[in-house]
């Protein structure tokens, strides 16, 4: 930011420009910083279904919030430069021979360097078990952010396979459901997996995707906060019916919940039967040429 | 840089030929209604058996002529109850996840295998399924047992050759197209099963319009 | 689009030690190039070992063929020592050419023990898991880039001989040469350090 | 090559009659030998595949149609003449640096050894692909326009996708390097020529093959990965896949040949004086590229061998449940791959900071520095490549290093903006076209590389990752940044090309269109990613629609634009042609103190440089360069006595 405050210094004789910029930038900040955040800001995806996703929307207020005064500070300085500084008339002028400032070049690398820093150890932070904001995405086998009781989270396995999402659940005899309908205020542990190629399991207002990887336990954590239903998409292109592969899940009460899977249990019990015993990985039959 | 002009003609050319072969679509297939109720007939085998895809597992549609039409896009009216028929010329390979063989989304939650109605199959013996993810609708297909004395090559095939005949119901939801397709791996010489006819449409996976 | 030139204007020549310039950066960085093709095979070697996915990395009945393998690893050391002695001779401003067929039959050997591996030495078939895989991919592989070696080597060998035959003066023969063989030799002792690390990780470590 | 005392020959204008044409080796015997090694290869590849799978036919004979695609590369290499030289020198021959420049217009069709004939070769090619891609983008636009797949099947969407992404892939990363650097790296550094001038044709002709090799995936059943041809869907895709494979791998070979040549080119033909800090900062564009392409491309050359090999002899390099792994493909793949989206914004720098000085009348603000954040870029490019996989669920411990190095290349890139910002410092602005397209740069790539930080950020990449926010922040960067980069360096070097001014009037209606239709075809995509709708989907949640057809009619737009830089082309060039002069722009840069088009040698003698080519408004600054001396060493202080370099 003080870039361009310490450039006027190293620009000669004349320092009105930089001040003008300095001030024209400082207004359009006061202006369209408290827009972002307080008007845009509520609408910027994703919404507050679970505590991930409202963790992960304030991280991108927050982001928007900083990207903007950069954004302005160019557009400022190069609207700025290109009304003043053009040449009028057909002939052609040179400028002044400026080759550059090393003061200005390390108040800008200090600068940027500062602002680098700064989000790298932000979204850092986001990915600590204490915080809630990085635990939506998967995680592979042994999560980095995982919530204190994550042992006492409700375990369910999302299968993906060409082209169809299956969720089974090992607490409940490794019932197998078509649907996904999760206990609202509790900790989920989803153990993501493939049985064919690569898919991405996306819970988009839960806050949550994960890579379906074949041979991979992609673990993604989230705590629902809402009653309601979300999209499931797939986010990795997996082939025909890829844009085709999403179904919907409800967030209900624990109650609700209980008599669902209950009824599960019971509707699915033949079947459930012939399932493979369950595992953080299934390998399909290697290549399977046969008719 | 007379070239540009040729150039020009050149990507024109090539964007229609791209444009063309990428538009082309399987035909639509009408089920037959009568009286409040559709009645659609299909038949799965082994191998086409003609060009372009001689060695190809695919799915076909009778019209109310008694035409069999290589195709896997269906019309079927909205609300409506479909009685759907099909004749299973193929050989079991199994399922992936086994959790298909359960039958969903029929009336009366059953399918019958030669008369005998049944809701859960035995993955292993599963040929194909007949699956709407949309629609909750899935009914896996029992394959011909192996060792079959006059297995059918090429279609159409007639009902002499050794096949199993799957009925099941179910009822159609309002306008829009649903996409359906199998979910055994039973793609002759691609790796998991899964290539070639699993990922065209007009052989194992198509659309239901409902109008 | 450019014009020709105009009459009359003859450029002048250019220095005949620039070429020899331009090849030996080349045959640098082309040997870097080629290290990177190679370091995608060492990452994969590594990488599919440690995941050891479905316990198929390395199933027990996998097992090079330990005596091809030293035999071509030889071959390829012999075939470059062979080229150093030669260009050392170059340098000395000798003629060159037993040295040179010395290292031509070498790496022409190397190939052919491949090859005869392939197609007779094998225990284990290119699908008997990860391990197997990079086998024959960074074989395969290597053998690509061993005949580009064996392509300059013969190259050297052929002008050697033919300006043995016609260069007035043995000096004119050896100036031909020299550029040439310094970048060959880049290449050279860049392919043997490879098929060192390929003799290692594929046969020597388990 | 060792001996090159024969002087370069002058050319001779008068092209030799057609009969004489038809038996040499040239373009037509190209095309006839491909498609005959294509037909024998695959026969015998059909042989091969039965003894080795002991398959019947099938249409999935993926090992006939991957040598059926070597023998095409091998006839058309033939055909062209690609194979006589190392024949020749096989047999002991002496090495030369010239060939086929002496056949009058017929040099453009065939293997020419001039880097201007090259150049243009490449810039026709490379607008013809360019096109095919772009009329690709407007047919998925198209098919975008209702929420399900209707007039394009979803499985031929997916091809079209992938075709319409490889291709843009592909030959933008040769769209600046191939003709711009070809043409003007000898030209800038006071060369006649690049370091090997046959690799400098082989580059090219091999990124046409590879062009049309891609094409012909359609006739192979199209192919469903995308650019990125993730395993194992790419294992299990139809034979349409190889196509992809042997393409993409083609231009693998080309782009490291390319790099290869161009810093050979810069490291050891520098005229006399033309010290590493007077270099221009195009050609460090130009290098810091080829550095990428050097040792980047060997890694996807690779990466897609693997991919072969598990599709025809059945190894299992991707296949998780017989020992190997799809994060394997991953890791390779985008170890190229994040590079390789460097060697598509580098060249845009290093455009764009060439022409700012000269539109702006003043020196470049900060040469050094500039240099120094193009080398970090190309340093960092390498350590950041598992931000592609954050939530892969690989390595999640490392992601906060990934993050970091992500985050870090915002420093080198920010030093552009500044280098930018300064050389625009009380300026003397010319709108001219070139510099329109150069501000269009700094205002598109701001918006993409300040998406990124969302990207990099993991808590902000669940929700972006994979969705159409990635795809908008891409075509920001690329679309915005190079391409735009790209144009206003053809309208800026063009007239230096063939010596024909183009149109400013409708230059600049081109420009205000594209920058325009540009923003509102692609902005509003960061909305549709954040609303929740993934990439390469034909069908997606309804409350999308009225966005999509929104960003479909502009995009329509945007194509409409690129259509008056077509006219604008075609009218000036070839219509009504005016003659630009040596210097229409008053640049003080090496090239521009030469005739337009440029003799066939560059240069009569070798210039010997007196600074770097940024000396506005200096006071009795000398020339750039000093043209009359008699030459002294090519290479100058590069050059050894010994033939050593460095």
């Amino acid at each position: 930011m003080s870039a361009v405050g310490a450039m006027t210094d190293g620009a000669g004789p004349d320092v009105r420009h930089g001040r003008r910029i300095l001030i024209i930038w400082a207004v359009a900040n006061v202006i369209f910083v408290p827009i972002v955040i307080w008007v845009l800001g509520p609408h910027i995806p994703p919404y507050d279904a679970s505590q991930q996703s409202t963790d992960q929307h304030n991280v991108n207020v927050v982001l928007s919030a900083l990207a903007t005064p950069v954004l302005l500070m160019i557009w400022v300085y190069f609207g700025y430069s290109i009304t003043v500084f053009r040449q009028r008339g057909p002939e052609v002028v040179d400028g002044p021979p400026i080759e550059g400032d090393p003061r200005i070049q390390v108040t800008w690398l200090a600068a940027t360097t500062v602002i680098v820093i700064a989000l790298a150890v932000y979204g850092t932070v986001g990915l600590l078990p204490s915080s809630a904001a990085g635990a939506g995405g998967g995680q592979g086998p042994n999560p980095l952010s995982k919530p204190p009781n994550a042992a006492s989270a409700l375990q369910v396995q999302v299968i993906g396979q060409q082209w169809l999402w299956t969720f089974r659940w090992p607490g409940y005899g490794g019932v197998q459901t078509p649907y996904l309908v999760l206990p609202v205020n509790r900790w989920i542990a989803f153990h993501v997996t493939s049985l064919d190629v690569s898919h991405s399991f996306w819970a988009y207002e839960l806050g949550v995707k994960a890579d379906a990887i074949p041979g991979n336990d992609n673990v993604a954590f989230v705590r629902p906060t809402q009653l309601r239903s979300f999209q499931i998409r797939c986010a990795e292109l997996c082939g025909l019916w890829h844009g085709h592969m999403n179904t919907t899940g409800q967030i209900v009460s624990q109650s609700a919940f209980d008599t669902w899977i209950a009824q599960a249990r019971v509707r699915y019990q033949g079947v459930t039967q012939q399932l493979p015993p369950y595992s953080h990985v299934y390998y399909p039959a290697p290549d399977q040429r046969a008719g | 840089m007379g070239i540009l002009v040729a150039a020009t003609v050149l990507v024109v050319a090539v964007f229609f030929y791209i444009a063309d072969f990428l538009a082309v679509a399987p035909p639509v297939l009408a089920a037959s209604t009568q009286n409040g109720a559709s009645t659609l007939t299909l038949q799965t085998v082994p191998a086409y058996g003609h060009a372009p895809e001689p060695d190809w597992v695919t799915y076909l549609g009778l019209d109310s002529n008694g035409h069999w039409h290589h195709t896997t896009i269906y019309q079927l009216p909205a609300h409506t109850l479909v009685h759907v028929t099909l004749y299973q010329f193929d050989s079991a390979s199994g399922l992936r996840n086994p959790f298909l063989a359960q039958v969903r989304g029929t009336a009366g939650g059953i399918a019958s295998v030669d008369g005998k109605s049944f809701s859960v199959l035995n993955g292993d013996d599963a040929s194909h399924t007949f699956t709407v993810p949309d629609l909750g609708l899935s009914v896996p297909l029992k394959g011909v047992p192996a060792g079959a004395k006059n297995p059918c090559s090429a279609a159409p095939c007639a009902l002499s050759f050794d096949h199993t005949t799957i009925r099941f119901s179910f009822v159609t939801p309002g306008p829009g197209v649903y996409r359906w397709q199998c979910f055994v791996p039973c793609a002759a010489q691609f790796f998991y099963g899964f290539g070639g006819p699993m990922q065209t449409i007009g052989w194992m996976s198509g659309e239901l319009k409902v109008v | 689009m450019s014009a020709s030139a105009a009459p009359g204007i003859v450029p002048e020549p250019e220095d005949s030690r620039l070429a020899a310039a331009n090849l030996v950066v080349g045959a640098r960085l082309f040997a870097s190039a080629m290290a990177f093709v190679f370091m995608a095979f060492v990452f994969a070697y590594f990488y599919l070992k440690a995941v050891d996915s479905n316990g198929l990395w390395r199933p027990s009945h996998v097992t090079p063929p330990q005596g091809y393998g030293i035999a071509i690893l030889v071959c390829i050391l012999g075939a470059t020592a062979a080229f150093e002695l030669a260009r050392r001779g170059l340098a000395a401003g000798a003629g060159s050419v037993a040295m040179l067929a010395l290292a031509l039959g070498l790496s022409v050997a190397a190939v052919v023990l491949q090859l005869i591996a392939y197609l007779g030495g094998m225990s284990f078939g290119a699908d008997g898991g990860g391990y197997a895989s990079v086998f024959y991919g960074w074989t395969a592989m290597f053998l690509a880039f061993w005949l580009g070696a064996v392509y300059s080597v013969e190259t050297m060998l052929a002008t050697a001989m033919r300006s043995a035959r016609e260069a007035a003066a043995a000096d004119e023969a050896v100036e031909a040469l020299r550029p040439s063989a310094d970048a060959t030799m880049v290449y050279l002792y860049s392919c043997a350090g490879i098929a060192v690390v390929t003799w290692v990780l594929l046969y020597l470590i388990k | 090559m060792s001996t090159t005392e024969s002087p370069p020959p002058t050319a001779i204008t008068k092209a030799p009659r057609f009969r004489e044409q038809l038996i040499g080796f040239h373009l037509l015997w190209g095309v006839v030998l491909a498609a005959l090694g294509y037909f024998v290869c695959h026969w015998l590849g059909t042989k091969i595949g039965n003894h080795i799978k002991g398959q019947t036919a099938t249409d999935q004979d993926d090992i006939a149609v991957l040598l059926g695609f070597l023998g095409a590369t091998l006839g058309w290499l033939i055909g062209l003449g690609f194979f006589n030289y190392p024949l020749s020198r096989m047999m002991g021959r002496p090495a030369s640096l010239i060939e086929g420049e002496e056949y009058g217009v017929w040099r453009y069709f065939r293997l020419c050894t001039d880097h201007k004939v090259v150049a243009v070769q490449y810039f026709v090619a490379v607008l013809f692909f360019f096109g095919v891609g772009g009329l690709n983008a407007m047919l998925i636009r198209g098919e975008l326009t209702s929420d399900n797949a209707t007039f394009i099947q979803a499985g031929n969407y997916l091809t079209l996708v992938s075709l319409h992404g490889t291709m843009m892939l592909m030959m933008m990363s040769a769209g600046v390097l191939g003709p711009l650097g070809n043409y003007l790296v000898p030209l800038m550094i006071g060369a006649r020529r690049m370091a090997f001038p046959r690799v400098e044709s082989l580059t090219l002709w091999l990124t046409v093959l590879a062009g049309f090799m891609l094409i012909s995936a359609i006739f192979l059943g199209g192919f469903p990965t995308g650019w990125t041809g993730y395993a194992p869907l790419s294992v299990e895709a139809r034979a349409g896949m190889d196509a992809y494979l042997f393409s993409f791998a083609l231009i693998g070979i080309s782009l490291c040949l390319v790099g290869l040549n161009i810093i050979a080119t810069v490291m050891t033909m520098r005229a006399p004086g033309l010290y590493w800090n007077r270099i221009p900062v195009f050609v460090w564009g130009m290098v810091t590229t080829s550095v990428l392409a050097v040792l980047a491309a060997p890694v996807l050359f690779a990466a897609l061998y693997m991919a072969a090999l598990d599709r025809t002899v059945e190894t299992t390099f991707f296949l998780a449940s017989n020992g190997g792994s799809p994060f394997l493909w991953y890791n390779l793949f985008w170890f190229f791959g994040h590079p390789e989206v460097y060697i598509l914004a580098l060249p845009g720098f290093g455009i764009v900071l060439e022409i700012l000085p000269v539109f702006a009348r003043k020196p470049l603000w900060g040469y050094r520095v500039a240099v120094a954040g193009m080398f970090g870029v190309a340093l960092l490019s390498f350590m950041v490549w598992q931000h592609h996989l954050f939530v892969s669920g690989i390595n999640a411990n490392l992601r906060p290093f990934y993050m970091f190095t992500t985050e870090l290349i915002s420093i080198p890139t920010g030093i552009i903006f500044l280098i930018g910002m300064g050389t625009l410092w009380r300026a003397r602005i010319r709108f001219t076209v070139p510099m329109l397209f150069c501000l269009a740069f700094f205002f598109n790539f701001l918006i993409g590389g300040l998406s990124g930080v969302y990207l990099s950020d993991v808590p902000s990449n669940v929700t972006t990752h994979g969705s159409y926010f990635v795809m908008a922040h891409f075509h920001y960067t690329i679309m915005g940044g190079l391409v735009f980069a790209t144009i206003g360096g053809f309208y800026y070097w063009l007239p230096k090309i063939t010596g024909f001014k183009l149109n400013e009037t409708l230059g600049k209606i081109h420009f205000w269109m594209m920058f325009i239709f540009f923003n509102l075809t692609f902005f509003p995509l960061f909305a549709a990613g954040l609303l929740g709708m993934p990439r390469r989907v034909s069908s997606y949640n309804p409350s999308l629609h009225g966005l999509n057809v929104f960003v479909s009619i502009s995009a329509w737009c945007l194509g409409l634009s690129l259509l008056v830089f077509l006219a604008n082309i075609v009218w000036t060039q070839l219509l009504l042609r005016e003659p630009a002069g040596p210097n229409p722009w008053l640049s003080k840069s090496l090239e521009w103190q030469l005739p337009s088009p440029v003799p066939s040698y560059n240069f009569e003698r070798i210039p010997v440089i007196n600074s770097a080519p940024y000396s506005y408004g200096i006071p009795d600054a000398p020339p750039v360069a000093d043209f009359g001396t008699p030459a002294r060493l090519p290479g100058g202080p590069a050059i050894t006595p010994e033939g050593g370099v460095l």
